[in-house]
């Protein structure tokens, strides 16, 4: 014990950066179909397998296999396919808008589209999802209009958030779809409060959290899992590991631990990895966790395998600190694609008809785009008042807000 | 009517609130079965239900992070902080979440949350039981802070808490707790039961969250004061025999700015006293509003008594809190300079 | 999925509360002997049962048994033995002079001696322990004077710290006791960047977190264990289950994970449950912990399982809260009866010894207590001076604080 | 001389100490490899090494409780906090940890740590990405407040941080990385290359902490300010034509109170000016501190121009921002009130 070699800090690297090959053979992949479906009230400790395995379904061929697969119709995954798409589309329409200096900033999902698209389809109306930024597909799917997404976008005139939020921190109660915070995590553990009150109302409503792979270092993670796991909330809680956090690659949060989804493990909480690249895959397991909490059984811990294509946002340049084409060579494949060759192979759709539908959704964006824009951009046209910068701080304006109010003439 | 304690009176509020609103859900650590460790919501868990009060694990960021949760449901979360110094684990909820979600979401959401906390010294209770964090409070945007000095205002205030749609921050100075302190640690506190602010109305009734109450009526100094500080006021304005009014805040935000004006109008002179460190305390903003209301009616400079610049000490309590030795003589030196 | 049944909230309760009968059926005790003990460069994976069963050493005959025996000599056993006596003297002695008005309060140890005072012994000059109210142990152990601990205790002329701090919020760096911090958790953290600075130094010094059962639920608890996996900062963090958190008992903390070491395997931390009345467990674990932080292994986790025999201070009555009888029926026994035991069937002690050392021990404390309060107690003889407490905010006073000790005439 | 961007000043301070002194380390989120979202470490990894410059999870209250660890064992860690809004987290590690540790351990352990923190709007940054929030630093007895204007005050400050014993926030007015921002951001800003104190020395220097700077001497009124704000000011001063004097205070605590009273007692008028909301902001105390030293020199109300107290909006920055135009009104309103 008297060992007096001098001790050194681990600093954990990924595996390559710029300049070097991408590689991505650490990633260990399971094979679809493979890992088992066990009951929704299974006990934690038996399936613990859960949280280092991959649950997939959709395998090299575009097949659905294993016991995960077959809850859905080829209705529901050709509207499913058409949900990415449109986010695809309206993705690339606002990058250019805020590339055109129609708003100040702008962040993609590239990539993750099925996480956010297929999850929402598990869910029930007055469930309510508290995001993070990259989780837009929530309220596609759940039919906000685009061109409100569009408005708050560009703070203008019916920006339903009169301008007071960065772009993309939207807000909908009506479509389950809470209030983004531009801190991150803090929302978490409100997931789990919000589940709570749905148990202490004996509601049947249950809540769901986001949040992204550098996220769960955040304090609001553990008090989310502390208090999940002691009140058994009634919550799905969501872990997107895109494998990035800014220029930071995901091994500095994870740390020793193999995976994000070993976290829920030290609190009794199911944990599941599933490949977020598979839309199948994670419709099928957000309709396990979902129907955990709302039969009572308590909370879930889903960790969604993905990878940002894009930028972190606007602001940034993934290429200072990661090989160009690592996204290329991302072992999981591109979300949109393997749902389209999924339903290829079925034979319900076609090349064409992809094509087709990309030409129609583009032309819906478009369209939403135009409309938006007729109320204003961040720099022209239409804008949110003056007057509603000071409105909305309390419910009723107090004396000071009201003589600033005054003083700034409006 | 019965005299209560204030701890008494804060449990009635709560109590009252918990039977007419089911919406209404308290908890906090040692909150549940044991009742808080000032006792504060002893017999609430037995008597509306482990899923109205419980206790919690010891993080006051879930605490307040699950209580916006569920503000943002419908519910109306009163929760506790077991001392105002351990509220800072919590701040970033209180401030980037509860304070900033009705208008970020336009009124989409909002967070009708109270936290109460204890504050203030005089227990000995070192520097970590004895803190007044109330600036950190009003400096934020979209939080109300309250600081009741009685059982009487404590239970209509905390039920104007708790009715409010918005987060109340709701600080409870501990010393009070018992009866009026004044200051005069060597003697005996006189308990609430012989004080007519005991006077604690059964039932529902508010007190108005924002506005100000003139503890003492007087024509050559205003006092502005809240919590303990108003008790030690009135007994340095005692012994000094100066006719001070003396205003005791009881809401700092929003604040009765109108009270304040209309009395230093008339005396011409004002000070400001409070427990908390002197620096960017509230005492700061309070001095800079009467001096930018009240410019031309002054007659002297607005003097400040505060607690030192220093962590609150353990054996030197009484050399930091500003007793009503030190509170006198500056009520003298504002009368003359 | 559409199950309409409402939801409730699960509000985890202790077996028995006041006026029922004490039972600790549900506490899972392993065997003394029974766990194996694994090399300290064990893959965690491999040893994850370590963070559910329980180490034991002395067996119910008070013999020591197992692969965590025969690591101290029986001078050393004694010395320990007596460490755990001065221990208990001087808390009833101080709980005492609390009550006589000698100083405003008071936290005890009785039931926890062998934690701190066993782990001590695994430490190396230079390593630094950020310790909790309860493992005063520490500086027992470490030859740290009675007198300095009273002197803090009473807030008097020679309080080292000069009256600045609650009572037992000692602090001495040359004993490798960090300062206190009134607030819970916020060391741990701590520890963990000591830790890192020592690595960076390519020092061969280590650091020792401590935490409560209940403060495991604080934020720093999340940030230490992150921190230390990624970095893999020689560090051991020791969690003290004693069953209690003031008046909540551990399940609200522990939620729906079988023990606290758990919360280790989430962040791919080696965590290891040890019987802390077993003083022989306790320091066969440190030894352990700490040869793996000093070969640079990286951190471990503690969870040591034991009892609060007494209040949680001297501002509490436990009888509010739990069966008055409820620290008898503890099924893990008393720490110093325990290692009593072991010594007489080791031959090596007897009764009548140990009333005799009873009997020095509480000599000792006592001469130290009339020595300390020959330099004053809280409200009565020598006090820290009032420009004391000015003093030390900075290292330089700067010109407000200046003016402010004017004001104040001192 | 070099001229410099803010940016590369700080860098540049964080370059010189790191090479005179290795105890100095500086960590962050995205501040090890990629060197920062501001780009303020980029290149340190490459040339001190993966121990010396590091990225760390995103945990706030883990940046600074693992730094007030190291600079307990002895180290100088300057760490970054992405952006001021994101503070919180580790608010109570500041307050509770970092600024008491001398104290309470008499000085057995101290904390001497930096941290850097990107401030204050003007970047369409919104609700999250614009805060100022210097007056919860201000109240915090055993902290030190620091928010430099200009690179060359910004490297010169940033070492003497580094340097001190004690525990350093450090605010960089994002907004003048680039160049001195005056508030007409209708017009493209000057580079710092056009600006005389975009000059920055080679090397090793301090800019001591506690000693305000004279920006403009002017007889008619003092104006105080501090980072973007002092731009600001002149552009206003140069406006309305008001012969201010406008103090840069560059450290906001320890205050430089000499300064600013014989410049108040000389023009006998005072203006204060910040970016944070104005309710308990850094404000409020300069004001009360001015009006108890300077009161019988006073000619006119002490006035306060500063953010609403709202959240920081999105598409209403520039009229939350107080510009030179709400600057300039305030200025002549405090000639003439
Ligand atoms: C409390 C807080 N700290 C830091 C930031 C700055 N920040 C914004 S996004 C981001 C990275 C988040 O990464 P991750 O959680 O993996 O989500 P992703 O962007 O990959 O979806 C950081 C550090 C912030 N918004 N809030
Ligand atoms: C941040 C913070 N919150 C709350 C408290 C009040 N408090 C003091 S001790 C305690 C219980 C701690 O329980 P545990 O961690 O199990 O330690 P034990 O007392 O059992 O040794 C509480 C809630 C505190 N000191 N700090
Ligand atoms: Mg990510
Ligand atoms: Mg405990």
């Amino acid at each position: 014990m008297t060992n007096d070699a001098p001790l050194a800090l681990h600093v954990p690297e990924p595996a390559v950066r710029p300049g070097g090959l991408p590689d991505f053979t650490n990633v260990r992949i399971s094979t679809a179909g493979a890992v088992a479906r066990p009951d929704v009230d299974a006990d934690p400790e038996s399936i613990r397998d859960l949280a280092y395995s991959i649950i997939r379904v959709l395998d090299r061929d575009g097949e659905a296999v294993g016991p995960w697969a077959g809850f859905l119709s080829d209705e529901e995954l050709l509207e499913g396919l058409r949900h990415m798409m449109t986010l695809r589309a309206f993705d690339a329409r606002m990058q250019m808008a805020q590339r055109q200096g129609k708003t100040s900033f702008y962040m993609q999902h590239m990539g993750e589209e099925a996480v956010s698209c297929a999850f929402r389809k598990a869910l029930l109306p007055g469930d309510m999802n508290f995001p993070t930024y990259r989780q837009a597909g929530l309220l596609i799917v759940a039919g906000y209009p685009l061109v409100e997404m569009m408005c708050q976008i560009y703070s203008n005139e019916q920006d339903p958030l009169k301008g007071r939020q960065l772009p993309v921190l939207y807000s909908s109660k009506e479509h389950g779809f809470f209030s983004i915070s531009g801190n991150l995590a803090t929302q978490y553990i409100q997931a789990v409060g919000w589940a709570m009150a749905s148990a202490i109302k004996n509601d049947t409503k249950i809540a769901i959290g986001w949040i992204g792979d550098g996220s769960t270092a955040e304090s609001d993670f553990h008090a989310a899992l502390v208090f999940a796991s002691t009140y058994k909330a009634p919550v799905v809680l969501n872990i997107v590991n895109n494998q990035w956090a800014i220029s930071t690659f995901q091994g500095i949060a994870r740390g020793g631990s193999g995976t994000f989804a070993a976290r829920g493990l030290g609190f009794g909480i199911p944990a599941l990895r599933v490949d977020g690249n598979d839309y199948l895959a994670v419709y099928a397991v957000a309709r396990w966790a979902v129907e955990r909490a709302r039969r009572n059984f308590g909370p879930t811990l889903i960790e969604h395998v993905t990878y940002r294509v894009g930028a972190h946002s606007s602001s940034d340049d993934p290429s200072a600190y990661r090989p160009r084409t690592e996204s290329d060579t991302w072992p999981l494949g591109d979300p949109v694609i393997r749902l389209k060759n999924h339903l290829i192979v079925r034979g319900v759709w076609s090349e064409d008809r992809h094509k087709q539908a990309e030409a129609e959704v583009l032309d819906t964006v478009i369209t939403a785009q135009k409309e938006a824009e007729r109320h204003g951009t961040l720099h022209s046209g239409g804008k949110p008042s003056v007057r509603d910068m000071f409105e909305g701080v309390f419910a009723e304006m107090p004396p000071h807000l009201r003589r600033q109010r005054q003083q700034a003439g409006v | 009517m019965p005299r209560k304690t204030m701890i008494d009176a804060i449990r009635d509020a709560m109590d009252v609130m918990m039977g007419r609103d089911d919406t209404v859900v308290v908890f906090g650590e040692d909150v549940g079965y044991f009742g808080g460790v000032f006792r504060a919501t002893q017999g609430l868990q037995a008597k509306y239900g482990k899923s109205r009060c419980f206790d919690t694990p010891i993080s006051e960021l879930g605490i307040v992070g699950a209580a916006v949760g569920m503000a943002a449901y419908g519910l109306r979360p009163c929760v506790e902080i077991q001392f105002a110094d351990y509220i800072y684990p919590a701040y970033d909820q209180i401030v980037s979440e509860a304070a900033r979600l009705r208008y970020r979401s336009n009124g989409q959401f909002t967070c009708p949350l109270v936290v109460r906390m204890p504050t203030g010294g005089g227990i000995f209770g070192g520097q970590t039981h004895s803190q007044s964090p109330e600036a950190l409070f009003t400096h934020v945007s979209g939080l109300k802070t309250v600081v009741p000095s009685n059982p009487s205002d404590a239970k209509g205030l905390l039920i104007a808490a708790i009715e409010d749609p918005d987060p109340v921050i709701f600080l409870e100075p501990k010393r009070l707790y018992n009866g009026p302190f004044d200051g005069h640690h060597e003697r005996p506190v006189t308990p609430w039961s012989k004080h007519e602010l005991g006077e604690v109305p059964d039932g529902h009734y508010t007190v108005p969250l924002g506005k100000a109450a003139i503890r003492r009526q007087g024509a050559a100094v205003t006092v502005l004061a809240y919590g303990t500080m108003v008790y030690v006021a009135e007994a340095a304005a005692a012994e000094t025999r100066v006719d001070a009014e003396i205003i005791d805040l009881r809401t700092l935000l929003p604040l009765d700015l109108e009270a304040i004006v209309a009395s230093v109008r008339k005396t011409g002179r004002c000070m400001i006293v409070h427990e908390a460190t002197l620096t960017s305390g509230f005492g700061a903003e309070l001095s800079a509003l009467v001096q930018e209301a009240c410019f031309y009616h002054l007659e002297a400079p607005i003097t400040r008594v505060a607690g030192w610049d220093t962590p609150y000490p353990h054996a030197q309590e009484w050399d930091y809190f500003p007793g009503p030795a030190r509170v006198g003589r500056a009520l003298l030196e504002t009368i003359e300079p």
